[in-house]
Formats: C-alpha cells, structure tokens, sequence
C-alpha cells in the first residue's frame, strides 16, 4: 500500500494541479485568468511526463564513460524530456498567442469579462 | 529524388514557401500571393501524384531522418491519407484563388503575415494527415490550429474574442490529446501508430488505455466540433474574414473526423472501439444529436454565414454518423461526405463573401432579387450548392446521403435513418428561404437606402479571380456526383480498415 | 503606467549584464552536445538577454541594438538553416533530416553531430528573434501606446 | 451552466484517478516504457536511444540526439510552432505605415 | 408473344436529352421569341418522333435498353424502354406538343413576364418526365423523380405573387419529405434485394420478405409515390398548386407530375412488389381502400367548388385514384383499364385544363357561376369541353368510357363488388359537377358577352384536336398509338398469361 502511494503520488500532484489548471480555464469569467488556468493546465501535463520518466538510482540521460550504455536503467528515460521541450515551446506559444488575442480584445471593448463581451458581440452582431 | 520522397514532399512544400515568405515578400508584397499560388498547385499535383502511385504499389512509408520506426517519426500515405490530402489541397488551391482581391479589399489584412500563416495551417493539415506518429500528430495539430486562431482573429470587430474562445478550448483539446498520448506511451513504451497497433491488444482491459482512448477521443471531438464540443465554432465562422472561413470551413473539422477515424479504427482496432467500449456508439448518437440541432439553429439564424456555420455543425453530424456506424458503408458515405462538404461549404462561404463584396453583408433577410440580377452566376452557383446540401440528385450531396442511409438501414437502427432524412428536410427549409429570396423577393423601397443597391439590375459580377473557383466547385459537385461510383470503388473502398 | 525617467542604475546594470547573459546562452547552446543544454535554452536566453535591455533603456534606444522589423524575418532565416540542414541531405540522396547524407567529409556519425550543431544554432536563432518579436508586437498593442 | 462545468470537473478528475491506478510506479525502472523490448517484442524506442546515441551521432546528450536527430522532425514543428505566434503577434498587432502614411494596427 | 427480350440502343437516352439539349438554346434566343418557341417546338417534335420509333419493338416486347454511368456500386443510371415505359413515354410528348402549342398563346396573351424560364423549366420537366418513364432501376427511377420535383417548383411559383409563393412552399414541403420517404423506401429494398432493376412481376421473387417488412417498405413507397399520384391524405398541394398558369396545371394535371406519381404507384405495385406478392400479402386492400375513399370524398369535394380550375383539379384526384383503384385490382383487365386511363385521362384532362385557360385568356372568367353562356361565344372551345367532360363521366363513344369499363370488368374478374359500386357512384357524381357547367355554358343567356369571340388559335387548335383525339381513342383504342396494344403486352409481362 505504501509503496503504491510512493510510487503514485507524484502522478497524483500532476492531476491535482490538471484539475486547478482545467476549474480555472472553464470556469473563470476573466480571458486572463482563463489563459492562466490553460497554461497551468499544460504545465500540469509537462509535469505528469517527466514524472513518467524517472528511474530510481538512474542518472541524467547524458553518456557517461563510467556508467556505459550496457544497462538502461543507469539513465533515465530520454523521450518524455525530448517531447516535453516540444510542448513547452508549444505552451509558450499559445500564450503568446492568446496573449496578443487579449490585447486586441481590450482595445476593441475596454474590457476583458467574457459575459460583458459576449452581450457587447451579440450586440454588434444585430446592428 | 522527387519520386522517393513524394510522400513528405507537400507539408515540405508548404512549409518552406512560408518560412521563406516573411524574408522574400519583405518588400514587394504582390510576390506572397503568388508563392503561395505556386506552392498549393505543387501539392495538388503531388498529391495527385501521390494518390495514383498509392493506387499502384500500395501503402508507402517514409521515414524521416532514415530511422525505421518506432526510432523515428515515419509518414504513412495509405488510400485514406491521400485522398484528405487531395481534397484538402484542391480546396485550398480554389479558395486562394479566389482570395487573390479579397485580401487587398480588406483594409485590416497583412497580406504577408496572412499568407504565411495560411500556408502554416495547411502545413499542419496535410502533416496531421500524413503522419505515422502520435506525438508528431500533436505537434501539427497545434501548428494548424494556432494558424486557424490567428487566421480568425483578423476578421470583424468580435473575431479576436471569438479566437480566443476556441483557442481556450482548442487548446484544452491539444492538452487532453496530449495527456491521452502521455498515458498511451507509459503504457506501451511507444508512440508510433503502427506499432502502438501491434501491442494494443495485450492491454484491451487496462483502464488507463480506456482512460487514454477517451482522452483522445474528447481532444479530437473539440477540433471537429462533434456536438457538445461545438461551442468555437458558430461564431469563429462568423466573424473570421471571408477567405479565413471558406478555408477554415471545409478543412478545419475534416482533419479532426480524420485524426478520429484513423486513431479508432487503424490504431485501436475497429471492434474493441465498437464492441467493447462502444465509443462508435456514443459518438453516433451525438452526432445525430447534432445533426437535428444544427440544422434547426441554422434555421433561427438571419447571417448567412452564421446559417452556414450551423450548417456545418450539422453537416459534420454526418461524418460523425458515418464514423459511428462502423460498417463499410457508412464509412463511404462518411468519407465520400468529407469531400462533399469541403465543396459545398467552400462555394457557399465564397458565395457569402462575394455577396459581401458587393452588398457589404450577408444578412438573409436583407437580400433581394436585384441581387440575383446583378449576380446570376454567383446565384447559381449557390443554388447548385444548396441543392447539394439538401440532397438533391444528382448532386454529390444526393449520393453521400444514400450511402449514409444505407449503413444506417446496414445496422437497421432506424432512428438514424429517421434523422437522416428529417435533417436533410430542415436543410431545404433554410436554404429554400434563401433561394425565395435572391430569386422572388422583389426590391422594395427601404432597399433603396442600403448602400451600394443601387437600382439598375444589370449584370454586374465579381471579378473573375472571384467567380471561377465558385463556378467550378459547383459544377463539380454535380460531375463528382454522377462519377462518385469511379471515387468509392477506386478509392474509397480500399481504406476500409481491418475487421470491419 | 505613466513614464518615469530613466534611471541610471537600472540601465548601467542591465548593460553591463546583458553580454554576459548572452555569452552563456552561446556557451549553452555550443555546450548543448555535452551538457543539459541546446537551441531552446539558449535563443531563450539570449531573448531575455535582448528584452532585458528593452526593459530598461526603452524601446526607441534599444532599436539600435536589435530593430524589431528584423526579427520575423530572422526568425524565419533560423527556421530555414533548420529545413535547408534536412534538405540539404535530402538533395544528396538521404531522406529529410538525414545529416548522415551531408557530405561534412567525416564519418557518418560526426556528420550527425555536425548537423545536429547547425540545426541547434537555426533553433536558437528562431527562438531568440521570434520571443524578441512577440516581445515588441505585444509591447506596440499594449494599450499605453 | 455553472453546474454541467462542476460537473466536468468531478468527471475529469474521477477519470484521472481511474486511469493512475494502473500506471506503473514512478521511478520504476523495468516498466514498460524502460524495457528494451515492447510487450509486442517489437524495439522500445526509449532504451534504443540510450543505447545507441553516442554510437549514431557522437554526442553525449541523449536528449539533443533524440531531440535533433531521431526526432527531428517534431522539432523542425515545434520551430513552426514557435513562427506562427510570431507571425500571428505579426499579423495582430504590429503597426505598419500604410500608402497613406497612417498608422494602422 | 410472352418473350421478353432486349437490346441495346441510345433512342430513350436521345428521347432524354433532345429536351435537355432545347433548354441552352431557349435561354440564349430568349431575346427572340418566335426563335425561342420554334426550339421548343422542334424539341417536342423530335422527341415524339423518338418515342414513337420505339413503339413497333415495343409491341414485340422486345425493350431497349442502355445503361449511361454507375451511380453506385452495382447500381447503373440505366433506361429501360419497356412497353410500359413507352406507354407514358408516349403520353407525355406527345401531349407536350400540344402544350407547347398552347402555352405560346397562353402567355402571349397575357403579356406574361420570365416566358424564357417558363419554357426552359417546362422542358427539363419534360425530360425528367420521359426519364422516370424509361428508369430501369429503382435508384433511376428516383434521381430522374427528384430532378422532376424541382424543376416543377419555378413553375409553380410563376406568377410570382404571394399566393403562388405560399403554394411553391406546400409543394415543396410535401414532394420533398415524399422524396426523402421514397430514398427510405429505395435504400431498404436494395438492403434486402441487392439489385434495384424493375422486374415484370416483383423483384422479390425468392426472397424472403417478412409480412411487417413488406408493409413498411410498402407504406414507404406508398408515402414516396402517393404524394404526387395525391392519394387522398396527401392531395391538398394539388389544388394549392392551381395557382400556377393554366398550361402547367395541364402539365401538372395531365402530362408529367401526377401522371408521375400514378405512374410510379403501378411500377412499385406490379413492377417491384409484383401481383403475386401484393395479393399474398394483402397489400392491394390497402390501396383498394385508398383508392376508394379518395374516388368517393374528391369527387364529393369537386361538386362545392366554385372556381372551374380547383374543381378540375380535385377530379384529376379521383380519376388519378381510378388508376391506382384499377392496377389494386390486380386483375388483368383491371390492370389494362388502368394504364389505358393514364394516357386517356391525360388527353380528357388537358382539353379541359385548355378550354378553362382559354375561357381565362379570353373572358377573365375563373367562377362557374360566370360562366352562363359562354358556349355561344366560345362555340369551339365549348364544344370541346363538353366531349372531355362527357369522357370522363364515362360516356360513350369517348375513351373515357373504355378505361372505365375495362375497370369496372377487372372489378368483377376479382369478384370485388365494392369497387365496382364506386366506380357507378363516383360515374353520376363526375355527371353531377361536369354537366351544371355545361348547362350553363350552353342553355344560360349571359350578359355582357357582346364583342367577345374565339381565342386565339394558337389555344383553340390544340384543345379541339385533343378533344378529336380522345373521341377517335374512345371508339378505336388501338387508334394510331397502339395504346391498347401496349397497355395488353404490360398485362401480359406482368401477369404472364396472353390476355
């Protein structure tokens, strides 16, 4: 049991910190706190990966004469970081994205609550 | 050379036309236009290339870097993924055509930025169709879907809220699909498609590969708009620009029904998805939810391209049918749909913008028969379209329609049946109250004030650049109909996956 | 925010820190092949480098340091050292990306570290100009413009 | 509204939980994903690079080899990626002199 | 004389496409009108001559046949000139000739506005028309059944005005759902059958078809086909529609919709189902039940009309269900009364649909009530309505009365009594609301009549040779076209025995 919780546990904040991430982003009414809770939520997902790739006793996957590339378990598990930098550009990305999305939509309506702009769309949208 | 790498060649293409626009068209900007000219009809033609070859010697895997898979990332051009290329390339290279003077009349475009990102979503498209790898799959997902995000905002005054809606779910979708993928790799070790395939099955009854199936599932339902997962796409539709929707429109869902279909079927096996976890099933049953409601919302609507967006939940309703019924036939009509309402609904988005072009809106209930006057070709271009979309023979809607309802009656669940042709009724109200208008509506006075509807009906027609693509996707909507038999036996019929 | 006037401090230090910052972002990205390192870490690097300075002096002076309307198009020039490096050995009979095909007159090996280099330096090009770019379109479309 | 969102919530985590039951413990490392062989005894990919990195290219980092050279390609993407936001923030926002030499956005 | 037997030629493609073909012509010469009615002329005249050459290898049974483009896997767009086929083939052009003849005076003169999109669309029409006659397989069959509904819209609609808008939409909403119901109906039986081909006598043949099975694919068909044949729950588009001019009611009434419909009715009943199956399955009782009811209540309805076009109409609805009461019979002389009705009520009909447009064109008049008198102006035209009307009261020596007897003879050959009595009872109510108009018209003075005189012949020509034509057709069936013959070999195909 304890070592099902040790060998969990760290998944487990991954998902804790996926659902903060996810409340923010469907929740929230403010585009700056939903692209918050977005970014957390990818962040969450990044974690989760390189939780995943962790050996216990394993080194940082970069060759090593003393080590030798005999036995894996000596490194730890080199894709997920690979796809992880991947997805952190990716992240990073979209929030620039979203963020110059923000700043047009501020200087269109002055304002940033999305049950204000959908009312103030809606009345565009019929005149 | 050409010949070996054929099948990586049209994302290579696209790509390198847009990296190099932003250093090329520094100064002169007319040039962008046409390097994005010369770089879709290359990949139509490669594409069509690509298509025969894999009729002839069957299923071609390229490796990039010259590491065999599960090492590297692999491309698979097997009959499904060329024939998505095909008509997406085909499609791209009509509508951008037809952008050539739209683009210059809208005053808020960067020509140069917007052709670049243009060509970046195709890139993405045409890698998620070609790809072999779950990861690379993410990584072009949001190539494309960021260049959608950017292509919409540039439209009305709400366009950025509206992007930036779908970019907060598309982006949650991304990550969903993302964290399906992470489960599935801690699971098999491995991201390769084909090899994923192979050792699936020794995990039919892990729940984390239940758990991750779904994930992906959800993250792909949210690109394609599948019905609860539609909320984007209205008003993306609506307020992007024109040539942004009519290239959005009939791409954009495709490739999420195709990332499905060929995730359930090739990757997971068609009848652990279908018997087992019955995901066929639910996604059938949303879609035909989402069928009757599109149709019905496209009824309340008086924009017409609001009407289309709504449409076009509905029309993507079909394919999710198709998927869902998981048998052969309705994976033609499916298929044979997705090219069906690529054309469709490109000649009716463009059709709405040269209406803008020349009335400065859309709005139904605003248009008269002087239009029709001033316009008879773009009229009757839609008129074709809208037949189509109703289902008319001998249109191509006419025959995705009759597969669909075969595999429908195929596994005698006649409800589907029911919404099939109930759905295909609503379609004719809506667009039949547009027909009545641009044809018997006679101008009335409080026209007169409208801008720009001035009195006199003679012949006064978009640009040429503007009409032709319109003319020729309506006129193949009626060839490719009564030819349909040549594309489902030729093509169509050789992507039907194993155990199906 | 209303502008205050340029404070010495602030502008004498991030002067003074800046090249070094950039120094170990090269160092970073050189070092990729044997330490944690590569393309990303260091064009971040030198992008905060470069925003760090327009932090501080402003984005009139810093125009003489980096011009913003150089960016995309350096971005786009990393991003094609990066496909020109593919292919490149696609032209000499490999598939894309195949560095082992670039004749770098050495074994095949180090004609893959060779290449792996080249397409390191276009990554962290790429990413310098483009965070740079988004920096100073961001900066332009803030509503205090 | 507010409650289908609760309710997606509770789902998702119930989800989440459901699936982390049957992962492999963290740091394990004879899981699946470390193995040399797939469950299909098809090669693992992961242990493949950690093999023969140094051999193929001659470089030490794993990651870079993985990153640059197996898996160019996703990071050829992922440099696209990083082009579009520039091109959108481009496209977005960047103030442009235009013919009539006045400032539009 | 029982052979079937085929063989390949492109005359019923021809007999298709020469109206098609008309229709670019007539839009181009729209600037000139007598350019642009000669196209329309010469089309119809060339698509009799087709139709007509098919005859002599008709009466041989012998059918040709030609199979254009796949459409879907196994299934051709293929036509298929059996006697049946020609039997409407014939019927239709041959009255298109007269219509066009008569639309030409029509709607010169009114004045009529949009006359080039009139007549294109009259010739697609035609063509549909001529296809869903020739429509070897169930699929063709529907394509051609379809392009038929939309094309009748815009002449529906012609006039433009709200009323004729509100009518287009009834048509629209209730031929379409019909057509969806008969894609329904389609796909099903190709689930079941795998092969749409029309076959003499039932394409089920060896096929096990549960009873429930058998009478939902009926109903469906029945659904798909009976809106246009404006079986009695689903007739009311029909007089809607009468808000179009005068020559496409005639068209509607008597040449290519309806006669559509009823046609279709026959081919699902003989040709898909098959006697054998029908009977077994006791599925003809609901047509005869059908059919009865509508005879019965439109000929009732027809009596309280007013105005001379709606009550025309609603007698189309009870003779179209003689029709369907006669193939329901499945007798055989029932059957060859049936298929003789069509072409003989066609040319019955459309006299009076031209003789109540001609009283339109040249008096203004549409009320029976203002009609006294009107046979001393119009002597010809009169006349001719009197023989039409005699006809379809069932009155020797017009065809009407051959059709009917040949029923009333099926009704007694299938011992069905019940039939039989309605068609007495709806014989004196067809007198009943026919004859008033005729007293009137003849045996009334009316007033400010003074001046007036015949229409124009272009209107007057072709409505008294129809009226010749149904006489010569009532004392000799077989006059010229065969019909009698043709009808026979359709009886003999389907039932297999030498009637």
């Amino acid at each position: 049991m304890i070592n099902f919780f040790l060998g969990h546990y760290g998944y487990w904040f991954a998902i804790l910190l996926m659902c903060l991430g996810l409340y923010g982003a469907i929740m929230k009414k403010n585009l700056i706190k939903k692209l918050i809770g977005m970014t957390i939520f990818q962040t969450a997902i990044i974690i989760f990966f390189v939780a995943s790739s962790s050996k216990w006793g394993a080194t940082v996957p970069i060759f090593d004469e003393k080590i030798g590339v005999a036995n894996t378990a000596k490194y730890i598990n080199p894709l997920p970081h690979t796809l992880m930098l991947t997805a952190i550009v990716v992240g990073v990305a979209t929030m620039g994205v979203a963020l110059a999305l923000v700043i047009t939509t501020y200087l269109r309506y002055k304002t940033l609550d999305e049950s204000v702009l959908l009312k103030r769309m809606k009345k565009d949208n019929d005149n | 050379m050409i010949i070996r790498n054929s099948a990586a060649l049209i994302p290579l293409i696209l790509l390198f036309t847009a990296v190099s626009i932003p250093i090329v068209a520094l100064k002169k900007k007319q040039i962008a236009f046409f390097m994005v000219m010369i770089a879709t009809s290359l990949s139509v033609i490669i594409s069509f290339y690509n298509i025969f070859r894999v009729l002839k010697v069957g299923t071609i895997h390229y490796h990039f870097g010259g590491w065999i898979p599960p090492i590297g990332i692999e491309y698979v051009l097997d009959p499904l993924s060329s024939f998505i290329c095909l008509v997406i390339n085909v499609i791209a290279l009509l509508v951008l055509i037809h952008s050539k003077k739209i683009i210059e009349m809208e005053s808020n475009i960067k020509s140069v930025p917007y052709y670049a990102l243009v060509l970046l979503m195709l890139t993405g498209f045409n890698g998620i169709v070609l790809t072999g790898d779950f990861f690379n799959l993410y990584v072009f997902l949001e190539i494309c879907s960021l260049a959608m995000y950017g292509l919409i905002s540039v439209g009305g005054k709400q366009a950025p809220v509206a992007a930036f809606r779908y970019l907060i779910m598309g982006a949650i979708g991304g990550s969903f699909y993302l964290l399906g993928v992470g489960f599935l790799y801690i699971k098999t070790g491995s991201l390769n498609m084909a090899d994923v395939r192979s050792i699936i099955p020794h995990l039919y009854d892990e729940p984390t590969v239940i758990v991750a199936i779904s994930l992906m599932v959800i993250g792909f339902g949210i690109k394609m708009a599948v019905f609860p997962l539609h909320g984007w796409l209205p008003d993306a539709y609506t307020y992007a620009p024109t040539t942004s929707s009519a290239l959005i429109a009939p791409t954009g869902t495709k490739i999420g029904a195709y990332a499905m279909l060929r995730t359930l079927f090739f990757v997971f096996g068609v009848n652990y998805v279908s018997k087992t976890l019955h995901i066929t099933d639910i996604l059938a049953w949303l879609s035909a939810i989402g069928i009757i409601y599109g149709s019905i919302m496209a009824i309340a609507q008086k924009g017409m391209k609001r009407m289309l967006a709504y449409s076009s939940v509905s029309q993507i309703g079909y394919i999710g049918l198709g998927i869902g019924l998981c048998n052969p036939l309705g994976l033609i009509g499916a298929v044979l749909h997705v090219m069906n309402h690529a054309i469709m609904k490109a000649c009716l988005f463009l059709v709405a913008g040269n209406y803008r072009v020349k009335l400065g809106h859309s709005n139904i209930f605003k248009l008269n028969d002087n239009i029709r006057k001033k316009m008879p070709w773009t009229t009757a271009a839609f008129t074709v379209a809208a037949l189509s979309m109703i289902g008319i023979p001998p249109t191509l809607g006419f025959f995705s329609k009759w597969y669909l309802a075969l595999g429908t009656i195929k596994n005698s669940s006649w409800i589907f049946l029911a919404v099939l042709l109930i759905s295909s009724l609503l379609n004719a109200v809506y667009f039949f109250r547009v027909l009545e208008k641009v044809y018997l509506k006679p101008m009335s006075s409080n026209d007169l004030e409208e801008p720009n509807m001035s009195k006199n009906s003679k012949a006064d027609e978009v640009s040429s650049s503007a009409l032709i693509p319109v003319l020729i996707l309506s006129v193949a909507l009626i060839i490719l109909g009564l030819l349909n038999t040549i594309i489902v036996k030729g093509i169509i019929e050789k992507m039907i996956p194993a155990g199906m | 925010m209303e502008r205050r006037e340029d404070n010495p401090i602030v502008s004498l230090v991030s002067r003074t820190v800046s090249p070094f910052i950039m120094l170990f972002a090269l160092y970073v990205i050189f070092h990729g092949h044997y330490s944690p390192g590569g393309g990303f870490q260091g064009g971040t690097m030198l992008a905060a480098a470069f925003i760090l300075i327009r932090l501080s002096l402003g984005m009139e002076t810093s125009q003489l340091q980096f011009k913003s309307s150089w960016a995309t198009p350096l971005g786009s020039a990393g991003v094609l050292i990066y496909f020109g490096t593919g292919l490149v050995a696609l032209l000499f009979g490999g598939n894309f990306l195949d560095y082992g095909f670039i004749p770098f007159y050495a074994t095949v090996a180090e004609n893959r570290s060779i290449g792996i280099l080249c397409i390191e330096i276009g990554v962290a090009i790429a990413v310098m100009a483009i965070m740079v770019s988004i920096y100073d379109d961001l900066l332009r479309g803030s509503p205090d413009d | 509204m507010k409650i289908v969102n609760y309710l997606i919530m509770i789902i998702f985590s119930a989800l989440m939980i459901y699936a982390s039951l049957s992962l492999p413990d963290r740091g394990d490392a004879y899981a699946v994903l470390n193995k040399e062989k797939s469950l299909a005894e098809t090669q693992n990919a992961a242990s493949y690079y950690i093999h023969n990195a140094k051999k193929d290219a001659e470089t030490e980092n794993m990651v870079t080899v993985v990153l640059a050279d197996y898996r160019g390609y996703d990071t050829l993407g992922e440099e696209t990626v990083i082009l579009t936001a520039g091109l959108i923030c481009f496209l977005l926002l960047r103030i442009e002199k235009n013919k009539n030499g006045k400032k539009r956005r | 004389m029982n052979i079937q037997s085929c063989y390949t030629s492109f005359v019923p493609l021809y007999a298709i496409l020469v109206s098609l073909l008309a229709v670019p012509l007539i839009i181009f010469s729209s600037k000139k009108k007598n350019l642009r009615e000669f196209w329309t002329i010469g089309a119809s005249l060339i698509k009799f001559g087709l139709v007509i050459s098919l005859i002599p290898n008709a009466l041989l049974n012998k059918t040709a046949e030609i199979s254009i483009v796949e459409i879907s896997p196994g299934i051709e767009l293929a036509l298929k000139a059996d006697p049946f086929g020609v039997f409407f083939a014939l019927v239709a052009s041959g009255l298109w000739i007269f219509t066009s003849f008569y639309s030409i005076g029509y709607v010169r003169g009114l004045k009529d506005k949009k006359q080039t999109r009139y007549f294109s669309y009259f010739a697609i029409c035609l063509s549909s028309t001529i296809g869903v006659a020739f429509a070897a397989n169930l699929l063709t069959f529907v394509v051609f059944y379809e392009i038929l509904t939309i094309a009748t819209y815009p002449l529906v609609i012609h006039k433009e005005d709200e009323k004729s808008i509100r009518a287009g939409r009834k048509y629209l909403a209730y031929t379409l759902t019909a057509g969806s119901l008969l894609i329904a109906a389609t796909a099903l039986t190709y689930q079941i059958t795998n092969n749409l081909d029309f076959k003499a006598g039932g394409m089920f043949k060896g096929i096990a078809l549960t009873p429930n099975m058998a009478l939902v694919l009926f109903l469906l068909f029945l659904g798909g086909v009976g809106v246009k044949a404006s079986i009695m729950p689903l007739h009311s588009w029909l007089p809607t529609a009468m808000a179009a001019p005068t020559p496409v009611s005639a068209l509607l009434h008597a040449v290519a919709v309806v006669k559509s419909g009823v046609f279709g009715i026959v081919r699902v009943a003989l040709f898909v189902f098959g006697p054998k199956l029908m009977y077994e399955l006791g599925l003809n009782n609901i047509l005869v039940v059908f059919a009865g009811f509508t005879i019965i209540v439109a000929s009732l309805m027809a009596l309280k009309q007013d105005n001379l076009k709606r009550r025309l109409a609603y007698s189309t609805i009870s003779h179209l269900s003689y029709i369907v009461l006669g193939t329901a019979l499945l007798s055989s002389s029932a059957i060859l009364g049936a298929i003789m009705h069509i072409a003989f009520h066609a040319t019955m009909k459309i006299t009076l649909f031209f003789c109540a447009g001609a009283i339109y064109v040249n008096l203004h008049k549409e009320n029976i009530s203002e009609l006294n008198g009107v046979g001393k102006v119009m002597p010809w035209t009169m006349g001719a309505f009197a023989v039409g009307s005699i006809g379809l009261t069932g009155i020797p020596p017009v065809n009407g009365f051959v059709s009917k007897w040949y029923i009333g003879l099926g009704a007694l050959q299938a011992n069905n009594l019940i039939a039989l009595i309605i068609l007495i009872i709806s014989g004196l109510l067809n007198a009943a609301y026919f004859f008033p108009i005729l007293h009137r018209a003849f045996f009334r003075s009316g007033e400010n009549l003074e001046g007036k005189k015949e229409a124009s012949p272009f209107m007057v020509v072709p409505l008294v040779i129809t009226a010749m034509l149904a006489v010569l057709l009532g004392i000799y069936p077989d006059f010229l076209f065969h019909f009698y013959h043709l009808a026979a070999m359709v009886v003999t195909n389907v039932l297999g025995v030498i009637s």
